[in-house]
């Protein structure tokens, strides 16, 4: 028990204080690193769940491929430190940061309040095989949720589409032509 | 004690209210950063945030549910399709404006 | 095989050929789009036959049920994407789908000199597609997506020619009259939903299967079976719904063939048959069903009479013979409205080819006044439209005697028959052996009418030949599978009524004695047959023998002459008594109310909405993050409210 | 407790004598591609320092230590630094993700007056279940360290030669998974031990619900994923940068690439990611597709028969077994290390646009034919 908590909190930790660069850094470059190290410490979350396979793909997908393609384009674009990397108003900072609080804390507050004993441990499902779990998953996957699935295969070839238009147009969206 | 319960045995809650600071501090971020690029980035972080959730009721289910992490996929799915647009309009923003800027959107109002 | 499979490949071939033909939309080459189309329907026509064969056997299951996967789920509605082959669906698809190829195979030279083949293949596939969703789907919400899909295809194939505004007209006819009768169908599913939790046939007829039968008109069921036989009126043109048919003769006749007069109308004579275990417990519905399907019956008999159009002969007839179907359900003898359907399709599908070999002979020339003499230029034509012909004035012993003699047979014997009943459809039988005589007479015999310098008509070429032959030897023998239990007897070997046999699992059978004896049937069965020979032979003598006559009694009898020319003036007082009315009514209120009332209100609520809208729109910045904020307050909200947060506030610090 | 902290305790020890392992092979690689290029290009290479300039390695490691480490002044330091350590950990971590050889059952017996045992000690840093997909993850993690160095050297030639090798690592992983799935599809499992015990003795085939068993071969993957074998092979050398694929630092045009404002200890780094990634890939190729560490027609029972009679005490046997098989791995792994050497240097370096359009255009539609045609014959093989 102890080793499994110690290792949620240092991966707990390790996400939270990504996220916490993510948003506060004042270079992007800075903030996508950290957003993929992030991602490296859910997927490491995922794993602490015995998600394995959905931990793999996080890696994959997240880590692997978006988050590489967001550090490209930031490369790309050659962006220095952001002089004013947050939004200004007074007003609208404070009700931004106050509903957001309202949020957090209505979430955690709700999480509270709906188990019984916060901390004791909720009964866990018995723990499978890696390869047999992620047969479970590919029969979900394939059987129950196949038409999403296939779904989700239109929407990803819209979006190449979309994309791929979309970076084409010269001069963007008030182009003089 | 329970403090030390806390810190000994993790459960469920313990991942609803990682994600439930992931999700705020996600959110956060897309309230008040400027730069596109960093408010696509937070609403990545939200996303992984529901995905934690997804997981963790999958995991401690009474029964052994692999329905939420079907449903990871999916949301993987959707946050790559849209950083694929978002990057593509953020590029699209960077060729005009030579910056990623969110107040340049405000010309989409029309 | 596997069901699954075969099932994928019947449905999904014609929805292949149609993307395919769609895909290449531009093309003009008819042989090629011809070809992809015609194997389409050909392979969907081969997994067909093995799925059937799966019914057949000692131990053969009554249905083949295949789920792909479910298609929604919303409260206690569930619908899956499931597919049945019993012995009703055995019957039809086989119908479809061959007859279909056969079609095919005829349009590839019917279209050969067309401008866009590759669009009439690709809607031709999509119609044997929705056609077949139609007839194999487990649920009535599947059997109305491909219900309203032969809609959607009967309209792009009649407004075909697009181009000729009468022709797109016609299109838009159909498709309007439809919609009041899907209209009728939809609220029949609502209605059974309502009172039956489910729009699973199997479910349907299980449930239904202990229900006494409802006396009376404002029972759920009658209400039911009413609203389906308004969608069943719409879709198989019966009074008063009937006027698109004649009109949808615009399209190309093969269209008329496949859609107008094989398969898709006789949708709503399946449906019932589908759900005839519904049907059966509420008489007065039935009634109603036998009265529309003989009153029709007779009526397009008449009109048909006086049409001087080939196409429009053909069409009235389909309407009539379709109203012998509809008065087949209603006595109860679902049976033989199945096999009317299955000889109807056979030898009319085949005069409607015939008459477009005719058409395409004639250079597009559809008047029948203006042909005559064809038999020595179309021979082959000309003898299996006489095969046709012998079938559907009902001479013995080609398919239509059975089937209509069955009918007639029923009608007069069924427990929820009536004399009247079959002295209509005996009329209805003496009018259609008149005027198919005539049509024979004007067409192919006496002497030519036309320019023999200047319209050369040719034979068909083999692709459109090999249709006609194949569908003359089914009109000729395709009677053989009903033969009834009188003339069985006598025969040698005592075949029995195989259909009625192949059937009887599947529908249900009204409750009572028939009445009637085997003698009776004899007796009623020689006064139909030698009406309808009768009447041919009347027809013979006035167009053939005698061709002035005809003037004469229409100088005798100008009233009904004129009556019938016109078609009862139906399509007039539809015109002046509904339509108009109806627009000059709006014309009103628009003028009067609309301008006065409805008008200053919506001004008063528009500047409203505006002065609103001026304040509101301040929020609209065009700053995402303000959009964002807005969301985030409103979820924030929606928390606090939704977690009672105020109470719980109070109760962690008020104590 | 204590089983848990001695289980953890030998995992870090096995997982860092796997490190030095890859760290150790690093010289004697370079020196094999000197003295092979050299072969190829009929020269001598260097063969004065010790027998066959062996040491050499020796001089080359005093060298790159004793280098003045510095940095670009407008780099960003962070990354600067982090990026070669950054190269290290995805080779590292999918090495010891692989299966060496066969577990060594140790039974009991006494030491140091205690008795220890009975254990299974896995010849791999750690056994993870879902071994593909693993491997997958981390090493789709390479490009960072590529993208760090190019950003943090603050140089046009760095950056390009880090965009490049994203969008190169981004494109091939694509084929290179799909290349896997065939072989998951194949044997049905994650774990690469079960893959290697499927690859056991004769060749034998599915079709029509038979089996047809061709003695004369061994039963390896390849003969059932050709085509994946191939495909896998191709994306593994753009995914380790080698030429051909190596137009991150390709030298005519970008000077050095992303390690261009690299030196001294920090391009060794580089080095030993790069050695390392191509021990990943020849461990890799050789588990899925030659059996792995499975000796051709001889079980490790065989193996371990005979060595229980030439020595005394069953756990020296299961010792020399388990090396037996180590060393039939590491004979194809050194094969397809002289592979990836042989072909830097036979072949020329594509052109970008070559690149781009031989990893989307052909190996991304072959590598889906792949599957589909392995799901066909799947599904032909299994039915009667």
């Amino acid at each position: 028990m102890t080793a499994d908590s110690l290792l949620f909190f240092i991966l707990a930790a390790m996400t939270v204080g990504s996220a916490l660069v993510v948003i506060l850094a004042s270079n992007p470059i800075f903030c996508s690193l950290a957003l993929a190290m992030a991602m490296i410490s859910v997927a490491g979350i995922f794993a602490s769940l015995n998600a394995w396979f959905v931990a793999g793909v996080q890696l994959i997908v997240y880590a692997g491929a978006v988050m590489v393609l967001f550090v490209m384009v930031l490369m790309l674009f050659d962006l220095k430190d952001e002089v004013r990397a947050f939004s200004r108003g007074l007003v609208s900072g404070f009700f931004k940061i106050a509903s957001v609080a309202v949020i957090g804390g209505v979430i955690a507050a709700a999480v509270w309040m709906s188990t019984e004993t916060i901390f004791s441990t909720a009964p866990a499902a018995p723990t499978v095989n890696a390869t047999v779990a992620t047969k479970q998953l590919a029969d979900l996957l394939f059987k129950k949720y196949l038409f999403s699935f296939e779904a989700m295969g239109a929407l990803l070839l819209i979006i190449a589409i979309g994309a791929v238009a979309l970076s084409r147009i010269e001069g963007g969206t008030h182009a003089d032509k | 004690m329970p403090i030390n319960d806390a810190l000994l045995n993790v459960g469920l809650s313990h991942y609803l209210i990682l994600s439930a600071l992931l999700f705020t501090l996600g959110l956060l971020g897309v309230l008040l950063r400027r730069n596109v690029i960093v408010i696509l980035m937070s609403i990545e972080l939200m996303l992984n945030a529901v995905n934690i959730t997804f997981v963790a009721f999958s995991r401690y289910s009474p029964t052994a549910n692999m329905d939420g992490q079907a449903m990871v996929f999916f949301v993987m799915t959707i946050a790559a399709a849209e950083a694929a647009v978002g990057l593509a309009l953020a590029t699209t923003i960077f060729k005009k404006f030579r910056e990623v800027n969110i107040r340049y959107f405000e010309h989409l109002k029309g | 095989m596997q069901a699954e499979f075969l099932f994928a490949i019947l449905l999904l071939a014609p929805l292949i050929g149609f993307i395919i033909n769609g895909l290449r939309w531009k093309s003009k080459n008819y042989l090629l789009a011809g070809s992809i189309a015609t194997g389409a329907v050909a392979i969907s026509f081969i997994a067909a036959v093995l799925v059937v064969m799966k019914l057949f056997g000692a131990d053969a299951p009554k249905a083949v049920t295949v789920e792909y996967f479910k298609w929604m789920a919303v409260g206690g509605l569930e619908v899956p994407v499931a597919f049945v082959i019993d012995h009703i669906s055995a019957l039809m698809v086989l119908v479809v789908t061959g007859v279909g190829t056969l079609i095919h195979l005829f349009s590839i030279g019917y279209m050969s000199h067309d401008e866009r083949p590759s669009k009439y293949f690709a809607y031709l596939n999509f119609f044997l597609f929705n056609m077949l969703l139609l007839i194999l789907g487990e649920n009535l919400l599947l059997m109305f997506v491909g219900w309203e899909g032969v809609g959607l295809c009967s309209y792009l194939l009649i407004g075909f020619w697009f181009s000729d505004k009468e022709k797109a007209a016609a299109g838009m006819k159909a498709f309007v009259t439809n919609r009041i009768g899907d209209a009728g169908f939809l609220l029949g599913i609502f209605t059974i939903f309502f009172l039956l939790g489910t729009v699973s046939f199997d479910e349907i007829i299980s449930k239904v299967a202990g229900m006494p039968v409802e006396v009376g008109w404002s029972g759920p069921i009658t209400l039911a079976a009413l609203f389906l036989f308004i969608g069943a009126m719409g879709k198989s043109a019966q009074i008063p719904l009937y006027v698109w048919l004649p009109d949808a003769m615009a399209g190309p006749t093969p269209v008329s063939a496949l859609i107008h007069a094989a398969t898709m109308v006789t949708a709503g004579v399946y449906m019932i048959v589908r759900l005839s275990p519904l049907f059966i417990l509420a008489p007065n519905a039935l009634h109603v069903v036998a009265v529309v399907g003989a009153a029709t019956a007779v009526f397009a008999a008449t009109i048909g009479i006086t049409q001087f159009d080939i196409k429009k002969v053909l069409a009235y007839s389909t309407v009539s013979q379709l109203g012998f179907m509809f008065l087949a359900c209603g006595v109860g003898a679902f049976g033989a409205a199945m096999f009317h359907l299955v000889t109807h399709a056979f030898f009319k599908a085949l005069m409607f080819l015939g008459s477009g070999s005719v058409i395409h002979a004639m250079h597009e020339e559809q008047d029948i006044r203006k042909m005559g003499g064809l038999k020595k230029y179309l021979p082959i034509t000309h003898a299996t439209f006489v095969v046709g012909w012998i079938a559907i004035i009902g001479i013995p012993p080609f398919a239509g005697f059975f089937s209509k003699d069955e009918i007639l047979w029923k009608a007069f014997s069924s427990p929820l028959g009536h004399k009247g009943l079959w002295a209509a459809g005996v009329i209805g039988a003496a009018c259609t052996a008149f005027y198919m005589t005539r049509l024979m007479a004007l067409t192919f015999w006496g002497k030519p009418r036309f320019d023999e310098h200047k319209t050369h008509p040719h034979e068909a070429p083999p692709s459109m030949a090999i249709p006609l032959i194949v569908l003359a030897i089914l009109s000729a023998i395709g009677g053989f599978m009903g033969i009834p239990h009188v003339i069985g007897e006598i025969l040698p070997g005592h075949p029995g009524n195989w259909l009625e046999h192949w059937l009887a699992g599947s529908i249900a059978a009204p409750a009572g004695e028939a009445h009637g004896s085997a003698i009776m049937e004899w007796i009623l069965m020689g006064i139909s047959v030698s009406i309808a020979g009768l009447a041919a032979l009347l027809a013979f003598s006035f167009y053939v023998i005698e061709p002035d006559r005809p003037k004469q009694w229409a100088a005798r009898l100008p009233g009904l002459h004129r009556l019938l020319e016109n078609k009862y003036f139906v399509d007039e007082f539809y015109f002046e008594r509904i339509i108009n009315p109806l627009v000059s009514g709006s014309k009103a209120l628009w003028a009067f109310v609309d301008v006065n009332f409805i008008d200053r209100a919506t001004f008063v609520v528009g500047d409203f909405v505006r002065g609103m809208g001026s304040t509101a729109r301040t929020l609209q910045t065009g700053n995402m993050q303000q959009y964002a904020l807005y969301i985030s307050i409103a979820i924030a909200l929606m928390f606090v409210y939704l977690l009672e947060g105020p109470k719980r506030l109070a109760e962690l610090f008020g104590g | 407790m204590g089983r848990d902290s001695f289980e953890i305790t030998v995992n870090i020890v096995k997982m860092f004598a796997i490190f030095l392992l890859m760290v150790q092979a690093v010289p004697i690689l370079v020196w094999l591609e000197r003295r092979g290029s050299a072969f190829i290009q009929n020269r001598t290479g260097p063969n004065r320092v010790g027998p066959l300039g062996l040491i050499q390695l020796l001089a080359d490691a005093v060298k790159f230590l004793f280098k003045q480490p510095f940095m670009p002044e407008r780099g960003v330091a962070p990354l600067y630094y982090f990026a070669p350590i950054a190269a290290l950990i995805p080779g590292a971590l999918a090495l010891n993700a692989i299966p060496l050889s066969t577990p060594i059952k140790i039974e009991p017996f006494e030491m140091l007056g205690q008795m220890w045992g009975p254990y299974t000690f896995l010849f791999q840093g750690y056994d993870i279940g879902i071994g593909i997909v693993f491997i997958l993850g981390i090493s789709s993690l390479g490009v960072y360290s590529i993208l760090l160095a190019g950003w943090g050297s603050s140089n046009k030639y760095s950056l390009m030669g880090a965009v490049r090798g994203a969008a190169q690592g981004i494109s091939y992983e694509l084929a290179l998974s799909l290349a896997l799935v065939g072989i998951l599809m194949v044997y049905g499992t994650l774990s690469f031990k079960e893959i290697v015990d499927a690859q056991a003795g004769p060749l034998t085939f599915m079709a029509f619900g038979k089996e047809y068993v061709i003695g004369a071969l061994p039963n390896w993957g390849i003969f059932y994923q050709p085509l994946g074998a191939l495909i896998f092979f191709a994306a593994t050398f753009a995914e380790a940068n080698r030429l051909p694929f190596d137009l991150p630092e390709a030298e005519g045009e970008l000077v050095a690439g992303f390690h261009t404002e690299y030196a001294g200890f920090s391009l060794l780094l580089f080095y030993i990611g790069e050695y390392g990634h191509m021990m990943v890939a020849s461990a890799l190729l050789a588990t899925f597709y030659f059996g792995g560490y499975s000796i051709p027609f001889v079980s490790p029972e065989a193996v371990n028969a005979f060595w229980l009679a030439k020595v005394d005490g069953a756990n020296t046997a299961a010792i020399l077994t388990a090396v037996t098989h180590h060393l039939s791995l590491l004979v194809r792994v050194a094969l397809f290390l002289w592979i990836f050497i042989h072909v830097r240097w036979t072949l020329p370096r594509f052109r970008y646009d070559q690149l781009m359009s031989l990893g989307w255009k052909t190996m991304l539609p072959w590598a889906l034919a792949n599957v589909v045609v392995t799901a066909i014959w799947l599904w032909l093989g299994h039915r009667t």
